[in-house]
Order: structure tokens, then sequence, then C-alpha cells
């Protein structure tokens, strides 16, 4: 019954899918009735905040508790003690949620309280005596794999050489990919360029900080209530935490304020679900901003060197790419997939990307959209818009004539499916942006992006109700509006109007598991997995119908929602909709439902090509962004007007990774910008409209066609921008952000 | 630590609170009120996710103490439909899907509510510039900002055509 | 005969071999046999790989049927953000 | 902490000598609020201003005008005459933080907290503002550029408060502007700030002009060199580049999180020269 991917011809025509229906879910959000994260509140409730660490790297002597718990309101107070043994694959989340012997980064925490009042809870942090001794420190990536830096973690030995090293290193890992004789490819070639590029960590920016409410019982069984990427993956870390049976813990999803891959790990929960065991109350844990940008998951600041070799022709011979990613105290950073996806967009003879996961103290990392690739992207890209210039070759035409397509072989390893790159850059080369002239100080830069995507495992349960409506539950949090999309799907597959279906996001008691909604999965698996309960459904209500007609189910069809005999000779018997169905459901043999639990594979790639235009004031080295396309394959766009959502959410957070957002750290290795006023997010006025191109190029792997988008659209924007302010100003920018005073260096005018 | 007694007006309720002297109308509204719809990003005034209108004004909520709410007109977005008519901008945002997690759209909302009130014919800049102080992470602002020229182009049509239009749509 | 590839570092693990040909039904076989008889791979393994079968990536389901000559290729657990 | 709301200027000057412990005073709001959430501010009392009405008026004064110390820059953005005579000070009020802190915040707030980067200060100074400092023992009228001594620190006693702030009667043929450089286009602190103040005589020359900077030194600058660059001269591009060069030399930024010292010296040069062109041609009539 369910779909097999390459077997199963696609759907082509659609009645519902691919219209831009209204949002099904959208009154509360637009009326403040939505309950996000820090929206919950329970009888009894105390609130949790947490101390954290001041240093940038130092050694817990001691910590003295007895002051703060004698504060009058103050019901618990924990430390790393309140953290029993636990599970190998969950030692790291331990340790990054509470600090053990050592504080590993500014903002490290050490202790939380529970109080009565949050003025109580303050008081008690300040009352708190921590015995600190300060360490050195390491904050950069390239000083933290000298050999003279200080080590972080005595116990950590690069893994992935030839040889484990006898001493310890701030080296956690070594990745290699690729094929062919990358030397001989060089040799080819007419020009070869190398250039070393360095990218400064940055936030996913999401508008709610994480925030939490904990209910947990010492009999083992809890609540939790949380803004997460994923709700099963809480409970499974925190049982595991709180060496508790998961069927113990239920988790519920709240709405969530944006997560962009931040929120697809824990940082608060166990700490909730600790104090209220401890003070048996529930206790509410919200992050402040400071808190989220010091301590919550960054992505990797990068260090990288490209070398690639072209021919006249604009034929690529040979390319080869070293990465250096800091992932933070623990390792784990995203740079193998930046090494996969670093020359993905090429079909190259000769290719080879080494990665280095370095730790340093700094917060541990947490994903960014399609982590790892967008430094990658930047770092090639940029080298390509080089080549292309020395060479006077349009940067379209060298894209279009190495570009990956149907079967070559990635350089990451496999061969790829159907493929729609190619799509993108005709698209892009046919459209007007790419005509019009432009200005003095003006540049036009463009690159080329992808992302893997992912299927992952997925639980969903479609009912129908007595009334022919339809409840669809879902256990993959939306964020960017994919109750919409799924909903959608479920109806199209049933017949029904979309507003019939129901979708909502099911907690972890009520659903099978579900992974993370991450890797632009949902809209795909969600919804491969809804099409094939509503499948499931169907068979169902054509049973009911056969055993109300008395002909064998075999001589029953499904078509616009309604059960018709197959063909004449099955007799004469009126079409039974599914309400008529659903209406006798209790007399036909019990409710009627639709269940699928898969580990969905078969997600397909997803590429992108950006074009932008900036203009660059001279005097002052301001960038601005003058207009912003974005080409990208969907496959199928179920809603239109999210899938353009996510190219342009994308989008801008690329343009503010390329010209203003960047964690800075002092001498001292401590943030020195923890809040929205210098951690610079681009503003409205900051920015043009972001025009969105759908490419559809089916993927063969979902009934429908469907592609994850979510991810890829923030790939390109980092190298288009910069291809674009090099040629604005003339000079060739290696650096991110590309702020004013970096560029009016460039230009050699500071 | 006595309270401060306030009364003060919110959506048009005659509500009486009282709080501690250095706590927000942010907090006052949230924790006291539980009108949960405005948000806390910041706590800075750097991010509008807090955004309310008071005496007329557009304010960050979190900028702002309880105390010094005494006597004063608070608008958030919990008053901003009249019962199940729902006030234009909610409806545009819907139908052009300007928001997505939607966690930054109370404070857009109220603040294009204010923007629209003192100028019915903004261009796409003057949108762009009065909403600055609202961040959203999701959207890159485009469909936003389409949501509320449309709106105020809507608004400015003869009235009659408005309401049935209004009507029409709430059903879709 | 089914062709496994695996990604570049751990080709020291295939002592230094670029592909290998083994008799597999499914992707748990190949992984099994890779464990077997190369100590170096049980460690990637067991911490976690996708597998790639013909230009379509699994993230761990290994009960996949393989074809008699798939394309079958080792790759890091891919994570997404 | 206790928070106080007093009807009248006398109750409030009485509260302020009374009050133990720190006490800060409460107009706009939107840099005392962000202290106090970030642990910078603890204050033991607070005065709020906003209950006394002719502080929350703007005025004229003779020629001139009298803003308030509780008036926000929005309502200065909002007052059309002020707006026609000052333009570049409602410029400069204009910029600080977003629309929603326009709607609280106030340009005597803004000196009061002292910061280097102050958006509405280098605006005041090249016009030539003064600031009505109220204490017990009555008031008195201080420059705005001698106002501030350090970051945070300014010359007025525990016991006083700014009642307004006072812009001079503006002679013919006079203009002003105020830009700033930021990397963001709102919601942003000036990284390089500049004020012009110029007249012109009928002939096109400059008689008079007062420029100052913001964000280049420990406090806001009024630079007599770069006004002298820009005396008698018909403010034209040999000039422009005397007055550019006058304000870079002036300039003593330090590196921060917002810029490096080279790139607030270059650009303070390059700003004055805009806004010293935007300065003239309001001088002349050309808006």
């Amino acid at each position: 019954m369910n779909f097999q991917p390459g077997k199963d011809a696609l759907k082509r025509n659609f009645k519902i899918v691919g219209t831009r229906t209204p949002r099904p879910d959208g009154l509360d959000k637009i009326t403040g009735r939505a309950r996000f994260g820090a929206d919950m509140t329970a009888p009894g409730m105390l609130w949790g905040l947490i101390l954290r660490s001041p240093h940038a790297h130092a050694r817990i002597k001691s910590i003295d508790t007895s002051s703060a718990e004698a504060v009058n309101g103050v019901h618990a107070v924990i430390t790393a003690k309140d953290f029993g043994p636990c599970p190998e694959d969950v030692l790291d989340i331990r340790e990054n949620v509470m600090a053990r012997e050592k504080a590993l980064y500014d903002g490290h925490a050490v202790a939380a309280v529970a109080a009565t009042s949050r003025a109580a809870a303050k008081q008690a942090l300040k009352l708190i005596k921590v015995d600190y001794e300060v360490l050195p420190h390491v904050t950069d990536v390239d000083e933290a794999m000298k050999p003279s830096a200080p080590i972080i973690n005595s116990k950590l030995f690069t893994k992935g050489l030839d040889k484990t090293p006898k001493k310890p290193s701030n080296i956690a890992e070594r990745f290699e990919f690729g094929h062919g004789d990358v030397e001989a490819g060089l040799k080819q070639a007419d020009l070869v360029i190398e250039r070393t590029f360095r990218t400064e960590a940055t936030h996913q920016g999401y508008i709610e900080p994480h925030a939490c409410l904990a209910s947990m019982g010492s009999d083992g069984r809890g609540d939790i209530w949380c803004c997460t990427q994923g709700h099963f993956m809480v409970r499974q870390v925190c049982s595991a935490l709180l060496g508790i049976d998961a069927s113990g813990l239920r988790v519920t999803a709240s709405e969530i304020g944006g997560g962009f891959g931040g929120k697809t790990t824990v940082f608060i929960e166990p700490v909730a679900l600790a104090l209220s065991l401890k003070a048996n109350h529930p206790v509410k844990v919200v992050m402040s901003r400071s808190e989220v940008l010091r301590a919550s998951g960054p992505t990797s600041s990068t260090s990288i060197d490209v070398k690639i070799g072209m021919k006249k022709d604009g034929t690529i011979t040979a390319g080869d790419a070293t990465l250096r990613y800091q992932g933070g105290a623990f390792p784990g950073s995203a740079v193998p997939y930046g090494a996969m996806a670093a020359f993905a967009c090429y079909d190259l003879k000769a290719v080879r990307a080494v990665g280095y996961d370095v730790i340093a103290n700094r917060p541990k990392q947490a994903a960014y959209r399609a982590p790892g690739a967008p430094m990658a992207a930047y770092a090639v890209e940029s080298v390509v818009d080089e080549l292309c210039k020395e060479l006077r070759l349009d940067p379209l035409d060298v894209r279009l004539k190495n570009a990956s397509s149907d079967g070559s072989k990635a350089s990451y390893g496999p061969n790829f499916d159907v493929i729609g790159l190619r799509a993108t850059l005709e698209a892009a080369k046919a459209h007007p942006h790419y005509k019009t002239k432009l200005g003095a100080n003006q540049g036009r830069g463009v690159a080329c992006g992808f992302w893997f995507n992912f299927g992952g495992e997925t639980s969903v349960s479609l009912n129908v109700n007595a009334d022919g409506t339809i409840g669809l539950s879902v256990g993959t949090p939306d964020i960017g509006g994919s109750r919409a999309s799924i909903g959608n799907m479920a109806a199209e597959e049933l017949g029904v109007p979309h507003d019939k279906v129901r979708c909502i996001i099911a907690d972890t008691a009520s659903l099978g598991y579900n992974d993370v909604t991450d890797g632009s999965r949902v809209t795909f698996a969600s919804g491969l997995a809804a099409i094939n309960a509503a499948r499931d459904a169907i068979g169902k209500m054509c049973e009911r119908a056969a055993g109300i007609w008395g002909i064998p189910v075999e001589a029953v069809t499904w078509e616009d929602g309604t059960a018709r005999p197959s063909s004449p000779n099955a007799g004469k018997h009126d079409p039974l909709t599914l309400a008529d169905i659903a209406a006798q459901a209790g007399a036909t043999g019990g409710p009627i439902a639709g269940h699928c639990e898969i580990n969905a594979e078969g997600a397909g790639v997803s590429f992108a090509t950006h074009m932008v235009d900036t203009e660059v004031d001279p005097d002052t080295g301001y960038v601005k962004i003058l207009r912003y396309t974005v080409f990208q394959d969907a496959g199928k766009a179920v809603h239109p007007s999210y899938v353009e959502g996510q190219f342009q959410g994308g989008a801008v957070q690329g343009i503010g990774w390329a010209l203003n957002e960047e964690y800075i750290y002092g001498k001292d290795g401590t943030l020195q910008n923890a809040g929205f006023l210098d951690y610079r997010i681009p503003v409205a006025s900051d920015l043009p409209m972001i025009d969105a191109v759908i490419v559809e190029v089916p993927n063969p792997g979902h009934p429908y066609g469907v592609r994850g988008v979510g991810e890829t659209s923030i790939v390109p924007p980092l190298a288009a921008i910069s291809n674009s302010v090099s040629s604005a100003a003339g000079v060739r920018m290696t650096q991110l952000p590309m702020s004013p005073p970096k560029v009016l260096k460039a230009l050699g005018r500071i | 630590m006595f309270q401060i007694q306030v009364s003060t007006s919110i959506n048009g309720d005659d509500t009486e609170f009282s709080c501690e002297a250095d706590e927000t109308l942010l907090d006052v509204l949230r924790d006291r009120l539980g009108m949960t719809g405005s948000k806390e990003g910041c706590g800075t005034g750097d991010c509008g996710a807090c955004s309310v209108i008071v005496d007329g004004r557009l304010v960050c909520s979190c900028l702002m103490l309880g105390a010094e709410a005494q006597g004063c007109e608070i608008e958030t977005i919990e008053g901003m439909a009249d019962g199940t008519e729902l006030h234009p901008l909610q409806q545009k945002f819907l139908d052009h899907a300007a928001l997505q997690c939607g966690v930054c759209t109370p404070g857009f909302l109220i603040a294009a509510k204010s923007l629209l009130e003192r100028n019915d014919d903004p261009t796409e800049e003057e949108v762009r510039y009065w909403l600055a102080g609202n961040l959203c992470r999701c959207t890159g602002y485009d469909k936003i900002v389409r949501a509320v020229l449309d709106t105020a182009k809507d608004m400015r049509k003869p009235a009659k055509t408005k309401k049935a239009a209004a009507k029409k749509r709430v059903k879709a | 005969m089914v062709k496994v590839q695996v990604w570049g570092s751990l080709k020291s693990a295939l002592e230094g071999a670029d592909e290998v040909e083994l008799q597999a039904a499914s992707i748990r076989e190949v992984l099994d046999q890779l464990s077997a008889t190369y100590p170096a791979m049980k460690q990637a393994i067991d911490r976690g790989v996708s597998v790639s079968v013909d230009g379509r990536m699994y993230a761990n389901s290994i009960m996949v049927p393989l074809k008699p000559d798939s394309e079958v290729f080792v790759l890091p657990k891919l994570v997404g953000g | 902490m206790q928070y106080h709301a007093p009807a009248t200027l006398k109750d409030a000057v009485k509260l302020l000598a009374s009050s133990k412990g720190t006490t800060q005073i409460l107009a706009g709001g939107t840099d005392l609020l962000v202290r106090m959430r970030t642990g910078f501010a603890e204050p033991d009392t607070i005065i709020d201003i906003k209950r006394i009405s002719p502080m929350c008026k703007i005025a004229r004064d003779g020629k001139g005008f009298s803003i308030g110390a509780a008036v926000s820059s929005a309502e200065m953005s909002e007052n059309a005459a002020l707006a026609k005579a000052w333009p570049g000070v409602v410029e400069a009020a204009a910029l600080i933080g977003s629309t929603q802190v326009q709607g609280r915040a106030t340009i005597a707030g803004n000196l009061c907290n002292a910061s280097p980067a102050a958006d509405s200060v280098p605006a005041m100074v090249a016009a030539g503002a003064k600031a009505v400092i109220r204490g017990p023992k009555g008031k008195r009228k201080v420059a705005v550029e001698k106002v501030c001594k350090s970051p945070g620190k300014t010359i007025l006693k525990k016991s006083e408060l700014i009642e307004a702030i006072l812009l001079p009667a503006k002679p013919a043929r006079t203009g002003d502007a105020y830009l700033r450089f930021s990397p963001r286009t709102e919601m942003d602190i000036a990284v390089v700030g500049v004020g012009v103040c110029l007249t012109l005589d009928t002939k096109g020359v400059c008689t008079a002009a007062r420029v100052s900077l913001g964000a280049v030194a420990p406090t806001v600058l009024l630079v007599a060199k770069a006004a002298g660059a820009l005396i008698g001269t018909k403010v034209d591009d040999a000039a422009l580049d005397a007055l550019a060069a006058a304000c870079s030399a002036a300039a003593k930024p330090i590196d921060d999180k917002r810029g490096t010292r080279e790139f607030r010296i270059h650009v303070a040069g390059v700003l004055a020269r805009r806004a010293a062109i935007i300065a003239r041609d309001r001088a002349l009539g050309k808006s």
C-alpha cells in the first residue's frame, strides 16, 4: 500500500496541491492566541533561572549553594551533581546542559535555581558561590589547531587519521571526500587559483528564546511543554539524562517561534525537569536573549582553503578544499557536511575535500539550516567566480558547462538521481534580472548551492470523523506552515476540500516516534506518510463500501472522495461519498482511521541558483542590496506561498551572514555582542523585495514529486553576495561578514 | 517591596493590577493579566515583538514600566479584532502568507496598524522604515510588506465595497 | 556482486582499496560484512552511517534490498538543520 | 525600588534632593530600562517626569524653541514648525532606535545617558542648543557640549535634572543637518555621527558654522578647526576637503565591536562633507 519510490508513477495533475489555500492554523497566530514556549503557565509554578560561567575556560573547584537555598521562596537549587550516569551518546549533552569539572565557555550553565518569584530566584543566583580556577582559553579555529593551543579536553584524540595520536588535541576528527587525481587535474588547467576564506560564527537568530514548562514527579512520570523542533528527541534525551523510561515523559510541542536547526537539541529542558523533580512543583525556565546568544547553539566559525583549476573554455579540471570548522567546546561540527557539499554542484573528474572538526572555548554548536554548507559554498563559488573573471567567461555558462546532472558522480561519492541544478541555471540565464544594466559602484553576483535533504522516521495517523471531516495528527513541529501543505496533500489524496482536514502536531504520548523537524524533511516525509495514511483509510473505506453493496472490494474504486463500483458488471450501486461511509462507520465495523509509520527514504536533493545586485559606497564601505532573485528546485511546490517564504527567509539569513552578523569574542574569551543591538540581523529597511522563482523537477522518491526546500535557500547567498560586492568594489572579498570597515580596508581607503 | 496599584484601560476594558516598581508593562501583560499575545524576543527594545500602542503611540512594552501605564489607553494584539470581525491587516497577513512561525506577527500587526492610522497610502520604503523596529527571521519581510501595502490599498477603497469584501474573505 | 565504496577518510579502513566487491542482498549484509572483514570500519559503522544505494540516500534503513549490480556508497550519518 | 510620578517640577526637585541611594529620572526610559534589564543600573528610586505637563510641551522660546525634557522624538518629528526650523536636530532624534523607541525616547534623556555615540547630541551641539538644568537652588542654562564629562557621566549634581532643551532662534540663510554611519539603515548605534550648522550671507559666503562629531571620542566634540574650514568660503569643494581633513584630525576614536579606529577617522571626514552639503543647500533654500 505504501508508495514505492522509483516504482509507483508520479501524480501530475492536482486540484489542491499547488494552490495557495489560506492557512488553516493562522487565526491563532494573528490574534495573539497562539501559545509559544513562554506562554504556558501551571498552578503552583516556580520560576527557574540558570547561573552561567563568566569565564571562557575555568575549572570548577567547588560550588556552595547553601546561602542560595536559604533565600525565602527558593524550593530547589541544582548543579551537575543532580544529573546521574547516562548513556554514552548523551554524555556531551549532559555536560553542555550543566558544567561538570570545567566551565568550557562564557555562558556555560553551572547551577540553577527554582523559586516562587523571579526576584527570589535572581537573588538566590547571586548568592551561589562558585570557586573557579581560570584556565588559558582559545576561541579562534586556526589558533585552536596549533600544538601550542590550550587543550580543552584531555581525553580527546583525533579520529580519522591513519594512526590514532598519543597526545590529546583540539582537533576532534579529520574527514575526507572525493575521487580522481587532483594533482594531475590541476596540471591540465590553464589557470589555477587558490584562496583562503574566513567566516565568523553566526546564530540562527530565531525571535523566540528557548522556553519550557516542566512538571516531573518522583514516580518517574512527568510532562514537559516546550518550543522544540523535535519533541520526540526531547523525550529521548531528557529521559536518558534523568534515568527514567521514555514512556514516563510526555512532551508536548508548543508553537515554535523559529528554529532553523537551533532547536534540534536541548539546553534548558533537562534543567527544568531536574528542578521540578527536586522542588516537587512545576518549573518554568525561559532563556533571555543574551543567554540564547551566549549559550545556545550558533554555527561554526571557519577557515577554508580552496584551489580550483580551469581551462580557457571554462572546464574545471580539478577542485581541492581544506575546511577547518570550530564547533564549540564539544566535537560534532558540521564540517563533514561542508566538505561533502563544497563541490556538489560540479561534475568533476578530480575532486578532494578534507575537513577538520575542531573544538574551542565557545558554546556547543547546533545545526543552522543546511549545516556546514553555506561556508563551503562561499569558498568554492568565490574561486569559481574569480576564475570566470580572469578568463573572461560568463559565470552562468561556466556553471552550466560543469554542472552536476542526472546520474553524474557527486563530489561526495554516490551518483545523483534526477536533479534540477541545470533547470535553475537556465531559469537564471533567461530571467530579465540577468540582463538589466548596472550603474557605478554596482555589481552582480551569482552562486549555486545544494542540500542533501532527509527522509527519516515519521509517524502519521489520520482519523475519519463521523461528519466526514478529517483529523490528521503528525509529529513534526510546524515552523513555517507545513500543517497547511501536509493537510493539503491528505485532502488531495482523499478527494475532499482542503478545509475539511485539520492537521495538528500530536504529543509524544499520542503518536509513533518522529525524527526532528530538520533536513528539510517535513513536507517530504510527513507529506509522504500523510498520503500513505490517506491511502490506508481509502482502502478501509472501499472495504466498507464493498460490504454495503455486497460486492468484492476489488470491484470498488475511489475517485474524487467517492467510492464507486469499478465497472458496470459490478452491478448498479449509488456512489458512496467519504461522508456517507463515515456516517455509517460504527455500524459497518467501527471508526475508520489510516496510519503510516515509516522510515521515509527517497528524499530528493534540492539545488538553487541565486543572483544578487549590490552597490558599494566607496567612501564608507557600506553595501546596499539592490535586487535579489532566487531560483530553486522544489520538485513540486505543494503550497507555493510557503515555498517562496523558505526561499526569501533563507536568502535574508544569508544576507545577514554575509554583511553584518558575527560572534565577536574579546581577548578575555567572552562574547562581546550578546544582544540584538550588536548582533545585527537584517531589518526591513535594509532590504528590497526577494523575488522567488520556483523550478519544478519532480523527485521520483515522492508520490507527488516533492523535494524539501527549507535549507538549500541559505547555501548560495554568502557567495552570491560576496561575488557581487567583489565586482562592485573591484576587489575580491575573502572574509565574512563584509562589514563596512572590512570593505573599506579591502578598497585600500583606510 | 510593596507593590504599586495601577488602573488603566486595555483594549477598552478597565483593568486594575498591582506590580513591582521595576516590573515592565510586558511582564504585567503576560504574567499578571495572562495576555500572552505580546512576546518577549529580547527584553531590550531591539526586536519589536512586544509592540503595543499606548495613548495612540507605538511603543515596546518591554521598555515601559507597568507603573507608567496608570491612566493610559493600551491597545494590544488581543484587541485588534472586533469580535469575529478581523482587522483587514489580520486577514491580509493570512492571505499573503505574511507569517511563518508567527512569533513576530503580533508585533508586526500592531506596528502596521499604527502606521495605517497615520498614513493611509504609504510607499514600500515608508512601510519598511516604519516596520524596521520589528525583527522577523523567517520571512525576509517581503510578504509582510506586500500584505501591508495591499491592506492600505483596500482600506482606501470606498467603505461599501470594503465591508462586503471583508465579510466574504473571512468565510473563505 | 555489489560494488561498495566508502568516503575518503575511511579508505584507510579498507586497507587503501577504493572499492570493495561483496555478495550482499541488503544494506545490513553490506555493513555486517564490512565490519567483519575490516575491523577499523566497525567503529565508524557503530557511530552511525548513511548509505546511498543507486543514487538514493538511506539514513538508517538496513533492510533495504539491493539489486545484484547495485552501487553502494557509505557516508557519515546525515543530519539536517 | 521606589517609583514616583510627581505632578510638578518643584515636587520632582524636592523628591530628587530627599531620596536616598541612587536615583534615576525616567523620561522615555529607552536607555534606563535596558540598563536595568542588563544589570548595569539598579536604582533605589525612579522619578517619572511624564506627569509634569510643562515638561511634555514644545514651546516657542522667543524665536527659538523650548523642548520639554519629557517630549519624545516622535512628537518632535510631528511638530511642523520645529521640523521646518531645525531639520537636522529633528532628523537626529528620529534616528534613535526604531519607531517604537522614538515613541518614548527624549533628546534630554539621550543627552543624560552621556553615550559618546548619542545620535541627537551632535545635532544639538551644532545647533548651539542649551540645557536648562533645574536644582534645589533654581535653574541654570548650560551649552549642550558642556553637559557630558565622560561616557555615562554628566555635570548634573545628584539633586539636579534637565527641565528642557533650548534651541536658539535660527538666523536667516542658516541650515543644519545630521548624518550618522551605522551598518543597518535603522535600529542601530552610530559608528560615527556628524552634526553641521552653518549660516551664509546673501552672496553665499559662510559667515558662521558649528561642526560636531559623535562616537569618535569619550564625549561628543565641537570641532572649531572644522568650522574654521567653512567660514569665509562658499562651502565649495576646497572648503569641504579642508572640513573633512579637520574632522578626521579631530577624531580620537577607539577600536570596538562596532568599528575600527581608522574607519571612524576616515568616515568622520566623509560624513562631515555630506552633512555640510545638506546644511549648505538648506541654507540656500534648496531642501
